[in-house]
């Protein structure tokens, strides 16, 4: 059902916790569908130094967070900006077609932790 | 690292006994049951057999004994065949918020073709209380269908009253009971069910086959129709070898149940105990004791099921979450949800269904491995405390 | 006694190796195909590969392949879920008067919910000529189902040409190919249907287990309502063992249909020719050379189907008289009576349909043996001369 990859990122999360004095932090997904997702972001500069995750939710939940977290350190804002669910979905080497639509939302969790990071700029 | 299988209620391995049983009726013995040359009848004794073993298991008659494809199968034949084919009798049935989706996607079929479908709440234990279904039945009431055991949390329903009380109001009742023939008793006159459905491989019999149980008060119509085999009620080639497996595991399952049964209620208690004990934020979904032996269903606060599976089974741990024919999709359980638990915790049930080859050392296992599998991914949850 | 079995359209033994392919599937991958974990994710690779092989078989995708208990089930999902869910667009269907049971008693149980059938005649060949199907299609025909090949006779149809017509009037097309899958090349695409059944017993895979091959443009539904299973298209616990036996029959019966065809073909037409001039007063039913390679059907005057068999077998010959499925009633066949045949000739109809394993030795046993049954039967009779 899921890839290498993805069972790897799933038993072996990167990047799992919390930032305390996190400068951005975005929240996506409910309990009622079965996958919420919390990034924390470190911003120095437009880059992102370090980020970490929190996720309920299934193996997908869980190996697409990850995978962001990697995917997005060391980028710079609007690099970050530029990744996609589905490019989260493709490094892991695509998931299981039932789980696009739910699961997939590690993208979404980082463009929010950005948004809010820039709110607070403002 | 052994592999510990907890996942019975999914479905069994074929006993080897069984296995044995089946095996010259694939190269050997592979006529058809209904031609008239040797091979044939060769194959129609042995499908006989299977018929008395079956019926022997249940209390009922081998002529009162249908082969299906399986238990789905029969009970499209109990609700849709009994339904379409009673239009006089009445449009409106009776059933639970519980049932199998074998049982309520019949009713729903019904229901677009404008039969009437009642379905009763459950108590936040899953039990199907008697004073609901008085209060449902109706004149044109033609059916009531409640499961004998929910495949989900356990509950065992008290489907000698509740087939009293329907019987009283002149309906006929049907009982999915997939789940416990073969590891409680199973009796159809002491249950006093008109129509129930069981399957084989939830009896460490084959997959594909199954029967539905038919009075003759009932006079079951065919669902499938074609050829005139069991007697005009199932067409299609008798699929011998299934059903002399599906025979095979009645007999053995009628010779071991005490035995079995006992070991598994008590496998359960402590599999039970011991998780409430061990992992906080931890509920028992279903009845605490009018339970399937050797079934367990719990619900972890802030973590998700399909998760709990996959790191459960890194260690060699199978189980499910919810339904097997329902992990697919990313709807909660219905059968959690009607037993009143809240979404987020439904999403996080675990169901370990033990069987006749699990060990206390399966239990200590389990007891051992869930804990921090439970822990490892509380930490990673941005719920909860 | 050697025993020489002919009466492959019944069913056939399941092949060595097909049996092998699904052994260890009962006993140790024994997981519900629906399960995440290890055991039910190896279950469920096992069923996509014979999901690929049966597709392959018969040009088709994986993805409209839907695996059913057999070609019975499939014929009904074909006929019944197509029609109760297309109500909008015809309640018309054609089919022909030499089909199956498994498709005339669904058109006929079609018919007591109101819909209209029109039964196509057949010539004496037991051929559905296109022109008759041209002028039976009407605005309101939703679905033509007619056979590739019939069991009894063997005769072939023209669907190519029958399905362009029915195309072209805008209605479904339907097939049960349940005689020549594995027998005869077979490809959806080349053929033009929308929908066909097969069924495994009859290419040497095991009884309980067939498919419904449906394309896009259909939208087929289910008709056994239940799990999710078959991409919601039938459900029911996955049949692991049965289907890994379905794709690994299929995926032989490719490899060697071409060689065994011509072999079967040269049987065939030996074994008619020697019956023809061996037996007086006997004559061939259906199509001379359009026919099931290795499938004979002949009618003796002044005797009777059931004795004739009843007297093969005591030599070690398995045979049928009619359609096996039907061999329980005391009907003629609905087929031979389509083609015109007497009803006297009818019941002294036998049918010999030989397989993989028949030699040149089993014909000219047969060929030894029944000339002295039929006039030993004969010299019983009160008819004749
Ligand atoms: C309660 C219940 N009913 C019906 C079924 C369906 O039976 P089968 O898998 O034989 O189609 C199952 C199991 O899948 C079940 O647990
Ligand atoms: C032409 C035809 N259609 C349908 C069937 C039914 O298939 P099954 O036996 O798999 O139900 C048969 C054989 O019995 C057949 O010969
Ligand atoms: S939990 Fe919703 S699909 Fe992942
Ligand atoms: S031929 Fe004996 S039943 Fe009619």
């Amino acid at each position: 059902m899921y890839s290498e990859k993805v069972m790897d990122h799933f038993e072996n999360p990167r990047n799992v916790g919390e930032i305390a004095d996190a400068d951005g932090v975005g929240l996506v997904g409910n309990p009622t569908c079965g996958d919420i997702m919390k990034i924390y972001l470190k911003i120095d500069n437009d880059v992102i130094t370090d980020i970490k995750f929190k996720t309920f939710g299934c193996g997908a939940a869980i190996a697409t967070s990850s995978m962001v977290t990697e995917m997005a350190k060391g980028k710079t804002l609007d690099e970050a900006l530029r990744l996609s669910n589905q490019s989260v979905a493709e490094a892991l080497d695509g998931l299981p077609p039932q789980k696009m639509h739910c699961s997939n939302l590690a993208a979404d969790a980082l463009h929010a932790a950005i948004d809010n990071y820039r709110e607070k700029q403002k | 690292m052994k592999s510990i299988y907890m996942d019975h209620s999914a479905t069994t391995p074929v006993d080897k006994q069984v296995f044995e049983a089946m095996v010259p009726y694939f190269t050997e013995i592979y006529g058809n049951a209904a031609s008239v040359h040797s091979q044939g009848r060769q194959a129609s004794r042995a499908v006989e057999l299977a018929r008395e073993q079956v019926a022997a298991l249940i209390g009922a008659s081998p002529e009162e004994i249908i082969f299906t494809s399986g238990g789905t199968e029969a009970d499209n034949q109990a609700i849709i065949a009994y339904m379409l084919a009673n239009r006089s009798k009445g449009r409106h049935i009776i059933t639970s918020a519980i049932e199998h989706h074998a049982v309520l996607h019949c009713c729903d079929w019904l229901a677009r073709q404008g039969f009437e479908i009642t379905v009763l709440p459950v108590n936040p234990l899953g039990v199907v209380e008697p004073a609901t279904l008085s209060k449902a039945l109706r004149p044109d009431t033609a059916l009531v269908s409640i499961m004998h055991a929910n495949n989900e949390v356990g509950t065992l329903e008290p489907i000698a009253e509740l087939a009293a009380i329907a019987h009283e109001a002149g309906a006929v009742f049907h009982t999915d009971a997939v789940q416990t023939v073969g590891k409680i008793p199973v009796d159809v006159r002491e249950l006093g069910v008109d129509l129930l459905s069981a399957s084989a491989h939830k009896l460490y019999g084959p997959k594909g086959v199954g029967c539905l149980y038919s009075n003759k008060k009932v006079g079951i119509t065919g669902f499938v129709h074609g050829g005139g085999q069991e007697n005009g009620k199932r067409a299609g080639t008798t699929n011998v070898p299934g059903i002399v497996g599906f025979g095979k595991a009645a007999e053995l399952a009628g010779q071991n149940l005490p035995v079995r049964a006992a070991k598994l209620t008590e496998l359960g208690q402590r599999l039970i105990k011991g998780l409430l004990k061990e992992i906080p934020h931890t509920r028992l979904n279903g009845h605490p004791t009018e339970r399937l032996p050797g079934s367990v269903s719990v619900s972890f606060d802030y973590v998700e099921g399909e998760s709990i599976l996959l790191m459960l089974d890194s260690y060699g741990i199978m189980a499910s979450s919810g339904s097997a024919c329902t992990s697919g999709s990313t709807d909660p359980s219905h059968v959690l949800l009607a037993l009143g638990i809240p979404v987020e915790s439904a999403h996080g049930s675990l169901r370990l269904t033990m069987g006749k080859d699990n060990t206390d050392a399966d239990v200590d296992r389990v007891l051992e491995v869930l804990p921090t599998i439970i822990k490892k991914l509380r930490a990673m949850s941005p719920l909860g405390h």
